[in-house]
């Protein structure tokens, strides 16, 4: 059987979220394998829930917000690119692949963006198999 | 080298005259503890206690730690060795303490030693730098050795190295971990209260000294300290079981610097570079 | 070997849910048990704890409300606790309904002392929330086996506000009978409020029991306890007579994690109940 | 003493010894790790590290692991699927304990075993386990953080353990303390017959133990309980003492006389477990109750539990000082907090 990747999506819910949406509604396909939680911008995400999802088995995390300069909350997005970046850099020291953990700007008009991007990204994790490394023993 | 006599001379001049003064309610100094080689920190508040005041090649602690303990507005007079300075200069960017209220004892410091294997760890506990970056009397020489040395450079080793044989040497590493918290308590950065690790609501790791649970809280407070640890290697001194916290510490210290073109506690001026942002950041760092 | 294993909660299912107070964060929780023999083994006598255990939660030390001459079930009054700690067992019960499972171990620590009280005037004096063992052991005392056991009893009990007095059918049971004297007291009334209205300290003071052969039994909020303690030194009560239930935090229930340790007493196992002559040689650590 | 067994065996051969241990149970000893010496479980005789000086972590985690699951749980309704965790009960042989540790068995044996309500858990390793106790080297110097003379226990001090074992040169000569001990020692085939002079020789070390000096006091037990009683609120002793502590759990986890723990729960997807683990007074959260009252909010408080712990409320309670003068707080301590030094200034007092 394929390998079918469990990936954890955190959506801002300015842009992120409603692209999700409008993807949804014009019908555009892309792979089911992505379950999307709300967060009302991206700083809102605390770099432990990405450590935390690795553990309990996510084997890709894919974190949505707007575009630079486009934040609902004009600034929150530029915090959580730097703070997403420094996680990124642990991933990577701790050993995990770096490329599981992706942030991508995506605004409420992009509905053919966030589709293109779980679609690759899905692909991507496909190919690096299952996450291992963090994922508690046990969890399934 | 530093001429250690020399510095415990000056510094108890100095700390006699604040204390007799009355311009500050205590001096963050060192004592012995057993003995010469096992100093302790120590906080003088009385002009009697100045001659218990010590300092050697073994003062390794980093008195910034005890900062936070007093109330806030209390006069503190601290000696502060080159990683102590930058830890004092993180806790008044963060606001934990005012500047007016600290009177800083500058020691320039090179060849400290491991209290266990006697080797000098330098360039582990100073972040390359000898001479405090900020201070108010200097109770020495500043010392130029003239090659600055990269506090990095222990790092290439564990960069070169392939991912999962890294994983397998952090895993092996966390595993050791018996969760006394000594690494936490030992940080002057880290001073929260509750720390994450000991919520309940929402529990972010088991209590217990697991795998998974060591790897969330040491990952964690690795993030925390992103672009607030100022290497002064605390938290692997404090370790019981040796585990090597701060080539993590180093590598995130670096990345940081790289990204964000700023080292932690250098300049009092400076934000943060987690509190901060630039317009101009590249989403090259993402990558 | 390990059915004597102390750790081990026994299975009990909560029969009835009973809310105490309009604040809705304080209810009674009628437990009964699922095996006989853990019934029979299941001894106490008022002023005695036991650990409500539920999984994935922990275990929380609770007093038992109920009073062991109500035969078949064991009840506990709870707060949903949590302001500054989130309190999680606390929270999950009071999300519980009734026909839940959970665990209980005990009975854990010293009752009140049943023999010292006996043939004595009783005077018990609580406050808000802290009045659940009180009320096992006036339950206790006013069986009709054991009335007579004791001497005058006299109730001196207080809330913030009429809405937040607990057992208030049992209450206006006791305010009927004549051998014990209810002294009921709020903070502060509301229309409805045809009662006493004063702290706790005041109303003892009115009351003035005579401290001759007489035992007060104390249990409050700490606030309650700094300011009724002096009336009753005042009333030349000796130490020796004046009990009152300790709190601290605890885990294991039986004199072992060693987190309720305060000098050479452990709070669960040598207490909770304890004298102010027996505090008084404790040092100042709870 | 004279009529009990002594047996020796070539250093070399001790792995043949392992080896019928690992048959006959679990075998502990101290394994060398990169921090130091630990006792851990023997999967490879040739791991067993004898020229240890102490380990890291006191053997008290061998009967009182740092985790213990008491129950293993899945979430449901309306009731939660429970099974309780079975112990495993192979016996056990604890090899190479230093003196002053095995006396720190005795004095948990108080709190666990011999006062109120038994702990199943420690009786039942407890009963399970052989001790191997093995002397001090008394050609190697003394750690300077040692003080197990104060409470009374020499370097090569047998009482205790089961069997004792002293090192002759290139030999390790074994002598049955206790029954369980002698009958051990008789089933070991590869043991050889030791004569008179291993058993002067024996004899003579446990002598000479007692003269191998640690730091020392005099340190009276009822006496150093009621002065601690009456400096309990001598707040310039306790800031004093406590004006470097970190307040951090090391000094107790590494303790072999400390035995406070915590309970909990710990679940991952409904599915968990109940299990205790170790906890420690110096933590901030150690007595914070649920109300949001804490007891203990400063680090004098909560390092003034632990040496009165130790020092007094043990003495009032069980006896005895609840401590074995090993060194451990004192050479692990991030700041070099010394508790000898700590009770030596408060006897001046």
């Amino acid at each position: 059987m394929e390998f079918e990747p469990k990936i954890l999506g955190i959506a801002c819910n300015w842009c992120t979220y409603t692209g999700a949406d409008l993807a949804g509604t014009t019908r555009l396909k892309y792979p089911q394998n992505l379950r999307v939680v709300r967060v009302m911008c991206s700083s809102r995400i605390n770099p432990s829930f990405i450590f935390r999802a690795f553990q309990l088995g996510a084997d890709g995390v894919l974190v949505g917000g707007c575009h630079p300069g486009d934040c609902h909350y004009n600034t929150g997005n530029l915090y959580a690119r730097r703070r997403l970046a420094v996680t990124k850099k642990i991933l990577d020291f701790a050993g995990l692949e770096p490329s599981r953990f992706r942030v991508e700007w995506i605004s409420a008009s992009e509905g053919n963006k966030f589709a293109e991007v779980v679609k690759e990204f899905t692909e991507h994790v496909q190919i690096l198999g299952p996450q291992t490394k963090f994922k508690i023993a046990g969890v399934s | 080298m530093t001429n250690f006599k020399q510095i415990e001379e000056n510094l108890k001049k100095e700390a006699k005259k604040l204390l007799e003064a009355g311009s500050v309610a205590v001096v963050l100094a060192y004592t012995k503890g057993a003995d010469e080689k096992h100093p302790q920190p120590f906080a003088a508040k009385k002009a009697d206690d100045v001659a218990n005041i010590i300092f050697n090649e073994y003062c390794n602690h980093n008195l910034a730690r005890y900062i936070v303990r007093y109330a806030p507005g209390t006069k503190i007079a601290v000696a502060v060795k080159a990683a102590d300075s930058r830890a004092v200069v993180v806790l008044i960017q963060e606001e934990k303490i005012k500047r007016e209220n600290l009177i800083l004892l500058g020691i320039p410091v090179s060849g400290m030693k491991n209290q266990k294997t006697g080797e000098i760890i330098d360039e582990k506990t100073t972040g390359g730098l000898t001479n405090p970056v900020v201070y108010d009397v200097l109770l020495g020489e500043e010392i130029h050795t003239g090659k600055p040395v990269s506090p990095y450079t222990v790092l290439e080793q564990y960069e070169k190295m392939d991912k999962d044989a890294r994983f397998a040497f952090w895993k092996a590493q966390f595993d050791k971990c018996i969760r006394c918290y000594a690494c936490r308590k030992a940080c002057p950065m880290c001073y929260c209260d509750p720390c994450f690790i000991d919520q309940t609501k929402p529990r972010w790791a088991d209590k217990s000294p697991q795998s998974h649970g060591n790897l969330m809280y040491h990952l964690t407070r690795f993030q925390h300290l992103a672009g607030r640890c100022i290497d002064c290697g605390e938290c692997t001194r404090a370790c019981p079981v040796d585990i090597p916290l701060y080539l993590f510490h180093k590598k995130v210290a670096k990345d940081c610097e790289e990204m964000f073109k700023q080292a932690a506690g250098m300049k009092i001026e400076d934000k943060l570079v987690m509190v901060d942002f630039r317009v101009e950041d590249s989403d090259k760092i993402l990558e | 070997m390990m059915s004597n294993n102390p750790y081990i909660p026994m299975p009990v299912t909560i029969t009835k849910i009973i809310n105490e107070v309009d604040t809705n964060d304080i209810k009674t929780f009628r437990l009964t048990f699922q095996n006989k023999e853990d019934e029979q083994k299941f001894k106490y006598l008022p002023g005695q704890f036991a650990e409500l255990s539920i999984f994935g939660k922990g275990e929380s030390p609770i007093g038992i409300a109920s009073s062991p001459t109500e035969p078949g079930y064991v009840e506990f009054t709870v707060q949903k606790a949590g302001v500054i700690v989130p309190g999680l067992v606390t929270a999950a019960l009071h999300d519980l309904e009734e026909g839940a499972e959970i665990g209980m171990r005990g009975p854990l620590g010293k009752s009140w002392p049943i023999e010292f009280l006996e043939k004595k005037n009783i005077v018990v004096v609580g406050g808000g929330f802290a009045f659940t063992t009180l009320r096992s052991l006036i339950n206790y005392m006013l069986h009709k086996d054991n009335r007579k056991r004791f001497g005058e009893i006299t109730v001196v009990y207080g809330a913030r506000n009429p809405g937040l007095l607990l057992y208030k059918n049992e209450l206006a049971a006791w305010e009927k009978r004549d051998d014990i004297k209810t002294n009921i007291t709020v903070d502060k009334g509301n229309e409805s409020w045809k009662g006493r209205e004063g702290f706790v300290p005041n109303v003892c003071k009115e009351v003035a029991p005579s401290p001759k052969n007489t035992v007060a039994v104390i249990c409050g909020p700490p606030i309650m306890i700094k300011f009724t303690l002096p009336v009753f030194y005042d009333l030349k009560f000796a130490k020796e007579n004046i009990l009152t239930s300790l709190e601290m935090r605890m885990k294991c229930g039986i004199g072992k994690c060693g987190r309720c340790n305060v000098g050479f007493k452990y709070v669960c196992s040598d207490g909770p109940v304890f004298s102010m002559a027996e505090l008084e040689e404790l040092p100042r650590d709870f | 003493m004279a009529a009990s067994v002594l047996k020796k065996v070539v250093i070399e051969k001790i792995n043949e010894v392992a080896a019928v241990l690992m048959q006959k149970g679990t075998l502990i000893a101290p394994v060398k790790e990169e921090a130091g010496a630990n006792f851990r479980e023997i999967k490879d005789p040739k791991d067993i590290y004898l020229d240890y000086y102490n380990s890291i972590l006191s053997p008290k985690m061998v009967f009182f692991p740092q985790m213990e699951d008491f129950v293993k749980y899945q979430l449901a309704k309306p009731k939660a699927d429970a099974k309780i965790v079975e112990m495993n009960l192979k016996p056990a042989f604890l090899f190479g304990v230093r003196p002053c540790d095995v006396k720190s068995f005795e004095i948990l044996d108080k709190h666990f075993y011999a006062s109120g309500i038994i702990d199943t858990y420690w009786k039942a390793r407890r009963d399970n386990t052989t001790i191997i106790g093995y002397a001090f080297d008394l050609d190697k110097p003394v750690d300077s953080a040692d003080f197990y003379n104060t409470l009374g226990i020499g370097a090569a001090d047998p009482e205790g353990s089961d069997i004792f074992i002293v090192k002759k040169d290139k030999e390790l000569l074994l002598k049955g303390i206790t029954k369980k001990g002698e009958a051990l020692l008789g089933e070991l085939s590869m043991l050889e017959k030791a004569d008179a002079k291993d058993e002067k020789y024996f004899t003579d070390y446990v002598k000479k133990g007692k003269e191998k000096k640690t730091r020392f006091m005099k340190v009276d037990d009822k006496a150093v309980a009621k002065k601690y009683e009456d400096i309990f609120e001598n707040n310039e002793y306790w800031t004093k003492m406590s004006d470097a502590c970190l307040s951090c759990g090391v000094c107790t986890f590494v303790c072999p006389t400390c035995y406070c723990f915590d309970i909990c729960d710990e679940t991952i997807f409904g599915k968990g477990t109940r299990r205790r683990i170790w906890d420690a007074c110096m933590f901030t959260d150690f007595t914070l109750e649920t109300s949001g009252h804490n007891p203990r909010t400063k680090v004098s408080q909560r390092l003034r539990q632990k040496v009165c712990h130790k020092y007094s409320f043990s003495v009032r309670k069980y006896d005895v000082i609840s401590c074995v003068g090993c060194g451990r707080c004192t050479r692990s301590c991030p700041v070099n907090i010394d508790i000898y030094s700590m009770v030596e200034e408060a006897t001046k007092l």
